[in-house]
């Protein structure tokens, strides 16, 4: 009998394999398909009661209009993951006088005559910033945002929403200095450079002419933060434990049910508070892979053969 | 007309053919003749590899679903059919490493005639009246002599790696398969007993009314069981046994040279499914379908039953966990060897009351 | 098992302690819920431990502390602390009981015998105190690097004169 | 060549313990830190033949030295970090941390946080049950009980996504109780994913038809469909005569051994012993809750398996009557959320994570920081049962033995 019960324990296995055959795959082929699983409400804290609404733990979501700048959510991820920085909103601005201007017309008439036509109907909609526009320093009409005449020189702005950073230099450093650098080439000279925390500047001189590169904080007209004091997050090292929602006292930070956050470099994941204020949906974030043509696929393949 | 034109052709042909020297004109009209059609497209080559190709895939697809999950989705238009082209592109395309004790020509050479040999084996046999690329009259032989040599490859490559994963896994190779070969050719031997022949075609030529799996069912469990053991396929996938000896005899095997590796096991799994339904499963009998040629049907049929011994022997890899060396052994020898020899006795036995 | 049984034992243990050992128990420090430490001198920390084993059957150990007191206010001079955290299995009635048994020893000369003997379990708690504190247990059967890199050649990283790179502010 | 003359003699100056195998050559090599069946740990081993003389066990491989990190982190910002050793089981990690810091306070979490603390640590312990389930199978050479196991464990994980927001390390104890209610609702679309799953595998509908959103009832029909699914996984793997041969008498612990040696857990269960800290020592709401302490004689890796098998089942028990028992209120006392007054003071709290038990020892000194943290993880105390155990062993059962113990890498080192 005992043979009978073995070949049965034995037998028993390949039974409840091929019942499993027919069973639907717990797969979700994602991103092709939706996750059923995800809470719709992100996690959100109420400093009031002194709990936490249950939801979601993934990408925050910054209310500027709350934030004070006070640094609470600095503070505590400092002791966990060192994700959050406080970083001031600054502006990028060549000036031009008009001696330059008038350079500027007999070289790159093109240039010029986009600026004169912005100059002359202004009303541009904001778009979204493109730092590589700022590092080549050689404007194409279409990165000019914004031209102003203040006391005779032309300030021209190439973004309108401010660019987050810890300090002025950082951003003259990083966004400016590059493009600056490649002009000594073509003639121009680095001048006077000034930096500092709130503003740093440099300018450039080629025979009497003199353009000078400003980086200025703004404001950003939030009445609770004058000084556009905002937290961005590096997602390269959040955790998403979420104390800093906890800590923040005045629910300016929630957390939200994006989780498709990858990035092709560091860089890109980190997220400044511009970002961080955009809702979920308007990231408009698909998640789909584009399809690739025969001839990107075989690339694909082939990559290492190629290389 | 056209007929007319194509005969111009022919006989134009004919004569640059008449013109060419010996040894070229020989070579062209042995690319058109039985054999080289047979050893390229049918039983041969072409036939081999989507057999293969197909099986990798049934395996895969097979698998995922045991497991509750999907399995090859993207690759190939439907059901990641070409996912094994993908998988062999990345392969052939990875860097080759020799490991720097290794023994170099042996390292090298074993996986090339691992691999030719596992193909050899289908030279010999017959998937259908007529179908075989070099018909013998001790095709059987033949077989079990090359599927003897291929694990002796496989523990010269074991040696020549000088890993000490690779030694331990070309160790357990050798106690399974000198152990399971044993049976293994008892099992045959019952057949060859019952046929009265060592040739494939005439082997199944006698199973005409009966497949041999009724009188010699034991041999069949045995032969199946061994069979399993000696392509390496879970449970006796002890040389190569991931959890324990990383890959076993392939551990230091990369790129091509492991491509190389696995196909020919794959190869060997088909070889070993076709022979199984050649000895025991009536080969290419089967019920005939009107407005068939039987040398279609033949090889549909036999197909279908190896198929079938495919599918069981895949299901064993997704319900069975792995054996240790020691209850191999234990079973080989001492429960196999005296089932097999019982079966023999069984099969004498009906020839002598003039069953078979 | 209810709280305060617990207690009542822990206290009849301890008078037992005090009773056999009197001066060689220096503190005994009972905290309801929280710890029962009983302070003793390395010399006759073996002597103890024995006891407890043999006569209380506390035979399973838990863990082994290594502290640094050096930077805990008002502490005179520089010593390290080791705890033997130990409980019992073979006595349904003690079951909830863990008792702490401590011993300071100077930051200068950190020797103390190995109580591997008595608890065979200590083997790896000892090993991750002698490479963590550089505590050095005499007797003891394989006092090896466990858990630090082969290469570890910095002061012992949990005494607290060790500053974590990156973290000296 | 690799099996030399003189090796013997190299191994008998290098390994004391080698006096039985005396004559006949050795081999010796490491298992890990990167091998398929050990992960983030080195074993060397010594092995005459096919025979494993010697063990030598080499955990810190991905040592990150929580203890001293806790020293820099206040009381708060510690909990995310403390779970990051047992992922899968971020409650048991933090469970004793919240309960000593809180012994420290002298304070009490409300009865409603002490019945969820329950559930979610319950739930990560069938979770982290079932990837040793899983991974038992894989290491046996059976791949199908890994997907079952982890296809399944999928459901649970919602579970605690929905409470504690997100898949694994919640960070969802604190002092004082827990972060955040359980939801009142469970999204739609996974109800109704749930459901075809359940009509599936149980072969009958929700009882009333369709399934509704509530919390607790979602809970209880998961526990319904993760009962069915356990008794699928004892015919497939657990009662495969193969198996029970790899697994049946190898790796023997004695209960004396396992006492003496100080292991934890389904370990010390798995040899005969009926200790848990949630029965010893109940904290929260496990004195409200009736429940087995499942044990078994064998004292080998199978009765350690068949231990973690049948706690799943008592988890599940638990998750029930603690979800069915939970009463209404609040959460957490009213508190500062990341600053928290530690009084000075030293504690020693345990509480049965799901590898065992596991214990925290801290003393603060009265600042926002502890003065010293010592965590006494299951894993570590069972690593000392490693070279006990992989000795005269086959090299076959060695990832059996060691995965039997149940032992993460990540835990042990810290």
């Amino acid at each position: 009998m005992s043979i009978l019960r073995d070949a049965k324990r034995t037998l028993m296995p390949i039974y409840a394999g091929l019942k499993h055959v027919f069973l639907k795959p717990y797969t979700i082929k994602w991103p092709y398909e939706n996750i059923p699983n995800l809470p719709d409400e992100g996690y959100r804290f109420d400093p009031k009661a002194g709990i936490g609404y249950p939801g979601s733990k993934g990408r925050h979501l910054l209310y500027m209009e709350k934030c004070t700048g006070c640094g609470s959510c600095d503070l505590t991820c400092q002791n966990i993951a060192e994700a959050i920085t406080m970083t001031y909103g600054f502006d990028v601005v060549t000036v031009l006088d008009e001696k330059c201007y008038e350079y500027f017309k007999e070289f790159r008439p093109e240039i010029v005559e986009a600026l004169d036509a912005i100059l002359g109907s202004f009303s541009a909609e904001p778009s979204c910033i493109q730092y590589n526009s700022l590092s080549s320093f050689f404007w194409t009409p279409t990165d000019v945002k914004q031209i102003i005449k203040v006391d005779g020189r032309y300030e021209i702005k190439l973004n309108l929403e401010p660019i987050f950073d810890v300090r002025a230099v950082e951003v003259l450093y990083q966004k400016v200095y590059p493009g600056v650098k490649k002009l000594k080439v073509t003639g121009w000279e680095l001048g006077k450079l000034e930096a500092a925390t709130e503003s740093a500047s440099v300018e450039l001189s080629k025979q009497d002419l003199t353009v000078s590169v400003l980086v200025r904080k703004i404001d950003m007209g939030y009445k609770q933060n004058r000084r556009s004091f905002f937290p961005s997050v590096d997602y390269g090292r959040c955790v998403m434990c979420g104390f800093c929602v906890d800590a923040c006292p005045f629910q300016a930070l929630e957390m939200t049910n994006e989780f498709e956050l990858s990035a092709l470099s560091r860089r890109e994941l980190i997220y400044t508070p511009s970002m961080l204020a955009k809702r979920p949906e308007e990231f408009n974030i698909t998640g789909v892979p584009p399809e690739l043509n025969v001839i990107e696929r075989a690339r694909m393949v082939f990559r290492r053969l190629v290389w | 007309m056209s007929s007319l034109i194509l005969q111009e052709y022919a006989r134009a042909a004919a004569n640059f053919l008449n013109e060419l020297p010996h040894p070229l004109k020989d070579f062209i009209l042995f690319l058109h003749s039985d054999t080289f059609i047979k050893a390229i497209i049918f039983p041969g080559l072409l036939f081999i590899l989507t057999f293969v190709m197909f099986t990798i895939w049934f395996e895969r697809k097979l698998l995922a679903r045991v497991m509750v999950r999907l399995g090859p989705l993207h690759v190939g238009k439907y059901a990641g059919l070409l996912q094994l082209v993908a998988d062999a592109v990345k392969l052939l395309s990875k860097e080759l490493i020799v490991p720097e004790k290794a023994i170099k020509p042996l390292y090298v050479s074993m996986p090339i005639l691992c691999g030719a040999l596992s193909m050899l084996i289908f030279a010999f046999l017959p998937l259908g009246p007529g179908w075989v690329i070099y018909p013998s009259d001790i095709s059987l032989l033949l077989v079990f002599v090359i599927l003897a040599v291929t694990p002796i490859t496989i523990l010269v490559a074991g040696w020549a790696s000088r890993s000490k994963y690779s030694f331990i896994g070309m160790v357990r190779l050798a106690f399974q398969v000198f152990s399971y070969e044993v049976p293994f050719f008892l099992a045959i031997a019952s057949i060859t007993l019952a046929a009265r022949s060592f040739n494939l075609e005439k082997i199944v030529e006698a199973q005409a009314e009966l497949p041999f799996i009724i009188p010699a069912l034991l041999g069949f469990i045995v032969f199946l069981i061994t069979a399993i053991a000696e392509v390496e396929r879970v449970p006796f996938d002890l040389p190569t046994a991931e959890q324990e000896l990383v890959s076993g005899w392939q551990t230091e095997y990369t790129g091509a040279y492991f491509a190389l590796f696995y196909l020919a096991a794959y190869i060997k799994l088909d070889a070993m499914a076709i022979l199984t339904a050649l000895l025991f499963l009536g080969g290419w009998h089967g019920p005939s379908i009107p407005g068939i040629p039987e040398s279609i049907l033949g090889p549909f049929w036999l197909i279908l039953k190896s198929l079938i011994v495919i599918f069981l022997v895949l299901l064993l890899r997704g319900v069975f966990p792995r054996i240790t060396l020691d209850k191999l052994l234990d079973i080989g020898w001492r429960v196999l060897i005296p089932l097999a020899l019982l079966n023999i006795l069984i099969v004498a036995v009906l020839i002598q009351i003039g069953l078979i | 098992m209810s709280l305060s049984d617990v207690g009542e034992i822990l206290a009849r243990l301890i008078e037992d302690l005090k009773k056999k050992f009197g001066d060689k128990i220096l503190e005994v420090n009972v905290e309801p819920k929280k710890i029962t430490k009983v302070l003793v001198a390395p010399e006759c920390i073996k002597e103890v431990a024995e006891y407890l084993k043999s006569e209380w059957a506390l035979d399973y150990i838990k863990g082994v502390t290594g502290i640094d007191l050096s930077r805990l206010p008002n502490m005179a001079q520089e010593v390290l602390e080791v705890i033997y955290h130990v409980g019992s299995l073979s006595s349904e009635a003690l079951k909830a009981v863990t008792l702490s048994l401590s011993t300071k020893i100077s930051i200068s000369d950190p020797v103390m015998p190995s109580l591997t003997s008595v608890w065979k379990g200590a083997e790896m708690h000892e090993r991750e105190v002698y490479e963590m504190l550089g505590v050095n247990f005499k007797g003891h059967p394989d006092l090896r690097r466990l858990l630090l890199p082969e290469f570890w050649s910095d002061k012992p990283p949990l005494r607290k004169d060790y500053v974590a790179p990156g973290r000296e502010r | 060549m690799l099996l030399q003359e003189g090796s013997a003699k190299m191994a008998k100056e290098e390994f004391k313990s080698l006096e039985v195998y005396e004559t006949g050559p050795t081999l010796t090599f490491s298992m890990g830190p990167q091998h398929p069946g050990t992960g983030h740990f080195r074993m060397v081993i010594t092995v005459v033949g096919d025979m494993v003389v010697r063990c030598d066990p080499d955990p810190g491989f991905v040592h990150r030295g929580e203890e001293k990190m806790c020293e820099y982190k206040t009381w708060i910002t510690n909990i995310p970090h403390l779970e990051r050793p047992a992922i899968l089981d971020s409650a048991g990690m933090t469970y004793p941390y919240v309960l000593a810091v809180e012994k420290l306070m002298d304070i009490e979490p409300p009865e409603r946080a002490k019945y969820l603390r329950v559930i979610m640590a319950e739930l990560q312990r069938i979770c982290s049950h079932l990837y040793w389930l899983g991974l038992m199978g894989v290491f046996a050479g059976h791949a199908t009980m890994y997907m079952w196991c982890f296809g399944d464990r999928e459901y649970l994980v919602d579970l605690t996504q929905l409470i504690g927001g997100q898949r694994i390390t919640h960070s969802y104890f604190v002092p004082g109780g827990v972060r955040n209610d359980a939801p009142p609702k469970v999204p739609r679309e996974l109800v109704k994913d749930f459901s075809r799953y359940y009509r599936m595998i149980l072969g009958k509908d929700y009882p009333g038809g369709e399934m509704p959103e509530d919390f607790r009832k979602y809970v209880l029909a998961v526990c319904d469909f993760f009962d069915a699914r356990l008794d699928e996984y004892y015919p497939m793997l657990l009662d495969s005569p193969i198996f029970i041969y790899r697994t049946k008498g190898i790796g023997i612990l004695k209960r004396e051994d396992a006492i003496s040696l100080g292991v934890v857990g389904p370990v010390l269960r798995g040899s005969g012993v009926k200790s848990d800290t949630r029965i010893d020592e109940p904290y929260d709401a496990y004195p409200y809750i009736k429940f087995n302490v499942p044990t078994m004689d064998g004292c080998d890796s199978y009765s350690r398996m068949m231990v973690g098998y049948y706690e799943m089942k008592e988890s599940v028990k638990i998750i029930r009557q603690a979800v069915e028992q939970m009463p209404e209120g609040p959460v957490k006392l009213k508190q500062h959320p990341v600053t928290i007054k530690v009084p000075a003071g030293e504690v020693f709290a345990s509480a049965e994570a799901a590898r065992g038990q596991c214990s925290f020892y801290i003393r603060s000194d009265g600042t926002d920081k502890p003065y010293r943290v010592k965590i006494c993880s299951p894993s570590f105390r069972n690593l000392i049962a490693m070279p006990y155990l992989i000795r005269d062993v086959r090299i076959a059962d060695i990832p059996i033995i060691y995965w039997s113990l149940n032992y993460w890498p990540v835990e042990c080192d810290r």
